[in-house]
């Protein structure tokens, strides 16, 4: 916990010799007051991982998403994403480093007074596309592809749990980010959509996007990522790189 | 620019109840503290048709030929705060005595003599009120050969001039006060919309928006308020005045005063108030949210 | 009901932030609204301070002897609105007239008699001051036999009762509309308020609470913030009180007029009419969201 | 859809010669404009059904949840809920009938400015229980039960989704309720954290609560309820009897 950030960037640098690494933890812990969320977890994930993190409830799991994309700040270790170290980025930096990450939240976070499309393009009008067809086109695109092309007018509330979490979905997709984190994407989804929204996934990781997601569904596990990262009451269990595993 | 003015727009229309609620408030507060220049305007200029009463008059030493007069006359015009100056014949003098004495003028019938001097009634200018300044001309106008004394109202004129001078500072003070008390309320109310819309706030932080992003509109949309609700609370007064006249104006008995709105020019630096008023709210209140 | 209270009394400091800013708005509201009340408590009272001036003068016949005259005294005295009578010998008329004729006193030397007559100064009571009233009176006066003539200042009379009647008026309106500003602002505020917490307050009904459980605890929240705004804003008023007063007052030259404070009785309504008030907006706002 | 509640209601007394239902469907639609989340929904679910309601994403799961408590009204049909004809029901009725049902919303609903404790205690309050001692042990002791006892003092929006999920579990559970009302009560648990709910679930009906889940969880399906209703698009595609489907 004393290393210092120097130190791992050093690491880092040495692991990347192998694989690009996208994503680093090294020896990061966060606590809340008394009780801790993440102690000592440590991984890397490289450019062209499809991760999981996986674990019980309580586990840290979202709580690692969130120190990604800097929506919570760590205690201790350091953290480093797409070479930014996250401790020494700057106030105006941030939304830089949002822009390349697409987040699907636990919870979805929808706008409710934005309709499904307005949610989705405030994405890319945050990113600065000023083309009115452009975010139109996009944005329709990846509603189809989805499946709720249909309610691109309805507002979240109107909408099941399981159309709120793919427009989520769509959202993190839409701004075609290098990195994708979803934190337990198909929860809310029967296993025909949550397949389909699993094969999405797949399909803009083969197109070279990093995905990193969290599920406690063991379809998703048997199926497999090329990393997958066991945590329990924040700790790590376990690593396995599936490629190697499979190698064995 | 032009896309945060849509995307003000828009929010404007979405969150209707709550910029409908923030447009109610700051119209009423527009108008509290319109009607309340609209009376103090009005009451200033009740006062100062009380002022023109105000003047000095000079006695002439006797036998004063009508050049000299002129040449004095012409003299105290000069002066700094003198309006006009109106020559007063002895005779002029002696019959308008009569008719202030009025029922106790036949004790005036035992003199056979007229007694008094010729004058001069000097007007004083409305911008000169000020009691020292009169005492100093006072005494510079005595200072002439042909003058041979001076007076004027001195004691209701410092009277008066108290009444005014307090007047004028505890209204300047009130509406100062009420003033910064509606900055406050106006500024409180962008903060509960702020606060109402602080999720939707996180959330478009979160996928990436920038500060400005975030910034513009609601800057945008808080100098709408300010506009409409400034607008609307100066109808509002003008509506509530035109309304009231009626009752103020028959039983007023002062023909001499007829009541106006304020200037235009007034409404529109209260409108202006207003939308820098509102923008500021926002401005305080968004560093809050945006930095929680 | 205890119930009621504790949770009101949990849910107000769960919600500082939301009852802060309400608070401030009211505390803000009633300062503006007392603030005015001040104001025009004391400017009632100066102009009060004139009308003391008002009196009417009784001219007696000559030859009216003490017995006549006391008679005469008790009988004016015994009329509505006259509040003293005082007796002015004919001797301490004329040298007050020489007093007020100041400069030209020299013009009476030529008298080697007093012309006044005997007169009766009539004092009206402050509640009487109405002009027609007051030339009532003087008409009744005038019957009576010892009395040869009634004189009184008719025109300066309604004149300043024009001003006085226009001021009060004028006061009344304007104190009226700030009130209802007021008050919707205060509703306002409690509106968004509600707003903010509707999501809560579906959630708390869905789960089985009925209408009185929920609208309970904010009627009497209302009710606390509409006290501590009220508290706070005449606490508000009365420190910008005690900080503005020496500017006002030497400047003020006004020996005979001291500005008060608003009377105890006057804070204690307005912290009862916050309390109504806030209690009220909640009361109204409450329905819409109750049933939406 | 003609036909009058009147008519329903009869229909219901004949069906409860045999068994006594508690909530019962007859020819319901819902519409929300020109889309329908409902249509021409039928069923019956007696006292002693531990029932299932299931389908896939959209399928109008929920939408059946929020006419039984009242969260929605409905277009056409009639609907029943322990003897009261939800079309006729008045207003001050409504809150007595929701104490009679304690629901899991699929998002939570729970009140983010209360406490874990005060978000379950409140169900007690609102029910008209005054003694602080009684609240007290009772809410403790759901929690416990839900295994996040520990966190009682924590406010919703500090938990992790697993963690949220259980306190609305404990809140459904803490007034008693004559009918529970599951809206995909395990979507956000690991499968420990799911059987352990679900187990907690047939404990309650097995006291004698009735119990209606909905859920796409292929693992709740197979462990099976005792009647097991199948939406899609709104509509019904099978009710199957399990108690009978076993005995064939
Ligand atoms: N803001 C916070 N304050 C206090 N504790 C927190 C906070 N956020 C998270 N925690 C705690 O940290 C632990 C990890 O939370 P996290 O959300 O990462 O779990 P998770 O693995 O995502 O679980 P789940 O599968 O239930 O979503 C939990 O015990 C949670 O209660
Ligand atoms: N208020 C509403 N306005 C318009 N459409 C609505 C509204 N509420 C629900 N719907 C629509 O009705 C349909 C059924 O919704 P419901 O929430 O019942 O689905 P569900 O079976 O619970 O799905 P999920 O498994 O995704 O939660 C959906 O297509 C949904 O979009
Ligand atoms: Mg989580
Ligand atoms: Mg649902």
């Amino acid at each position: 916990m004393d290393i210092k950030p120097d130190k791992h960037e050093k690491m880092e640098t040495r692991a990347s010799r192998k694989k690009k690494s996208v994503i680093g933890f090294f020896n990061v812990c966060k606590f809340y007051g008394e009780s801790d969320a993440i102690v000592d977890v440590s991984f890397t994930i490289s450019k062209d991982d499809f991760a999981l993190i996986t674990g019980p409830s309580g586990a840290g799991k979202s709580t690692v998403i969130r120190i990604i994309y800097m929506g919570e700040t760590i205690s201790s270790g350091s953290v480093i994403v797409d070479g930014m170290n996250l401790l020494r980025i700057t106030r105006p930096q941030v939304p830089l480093l949002r822009r390349k990450i697409g987040v699907i939240f636990q919870d979805f976070k929808l706008i409710p007074s934005k309709t499904v499309f307005g949610n989705v393009a405030l994405v890319l009008e945050a990113a600065g596309v000023r083309s009115k067809n452009i975010i139109h086109d996009k944005v329709m695109s990846v509603l189809e592809t989805v499946g709720i092309g249909d309610r691109a007018a309805s507002y979240p509330p109107t909408l099941s749990g399981g159309e709120q979490q793919r427009v989520a979905v769509a959202r993190a997709m839409v701004g075609e980010p290098k990195i994708i984190l979803a934190d337990e994407p198909t929860a809310s989804l029967d296993p025909e959509a949550a397949d389909a929204i699993y094969q999405l996934l797949q399909d803009v990781h083969a197109r070279g996007t990093t995905v990193v997601v969290t599920t406690h569904d063991l379809n998703l596990l048997e199926k497999g990522g090329t990393r997958v990262i066991h945590l329990k009451s924040g700790r790590m269990v376990s690593i396995v790189n599936q490629d190697v595993w499979n190698g064995l | 620019m032009i896309s945060y003015f849509k995307r003000a727009l828009s929010d404007f229309i979405r969150h209707r109840f709550l910029h409908g609620v923030c447009t109610a408030t700051i119209a009423l507060s527009v108008f509290i503290i319109s009607a309340f220049t609209l009376f103090f305007v009005n009451a200033g200029a009740l006062m100062n048709t009380w002022q023109k009463g105000i003047r000095v008059i000079a006695y002439l030493e006797p036998g004063v030929n009508q050049g000299a007069r002129k040449a004095l006359i012409q003299r105290i015009k000069a002066f700094d705060g003198v309006e006009d100056v109106v020559f007063i014949s002895r005779q002029k003098a002696f019959s308008w005595l009569k008719k202030e004495i009025g029922r106790q003028s036949s004790l005036l019938e035992g003199l056979e003599d007229n007694p008094l001097p010729d004058s001069l009634e000097i007007k004083i200018s409305r911008s000169a009120l000020n009691v020292k300044d009169i005492e100093y001309l006072a005494s510079r106008i005595k200072t002439f050969n042909a003058v041979n004394g001076v007076e004027y109202a001195r004691k209701w004129l410092a009277r008066f001039k108290g009444v005014y001078d307090l007047f004028r500072i505890t209204g300047i003070i009130l509406v100062t006060m009420v003033f910064i008390a509606i900055m406050f309320i106006v500024a409180n109310t962008i903060r509960l919309i702020l606060f109402s819309r602080r999720e939707e706030i996180e959330i478009t932080r979160i996928i990436g928006a920038d500060e400005e992003f975030i910034r513009n509109p609601f800057y945008i949309e808080a100098a709408m308020l300010g506009f409409l609700g400034g607008i609307t609370g100066i109808t509002l007064l003008f509506i509530s005045f035109a309304l009231s006249m009626p009752t103020i104006s028959p039983s007023g008995i002062l023909p001499f005063f007829t009541i106006r709105f304020i200037p235009p020019a007034a409404g529109i630096a209260i409108v202006i108030s207003s939308v820098i008023v509102s923008w500021m709210g926002c401005y305080f209140s968004i560093r809050r949210f945006l930095h929680m």
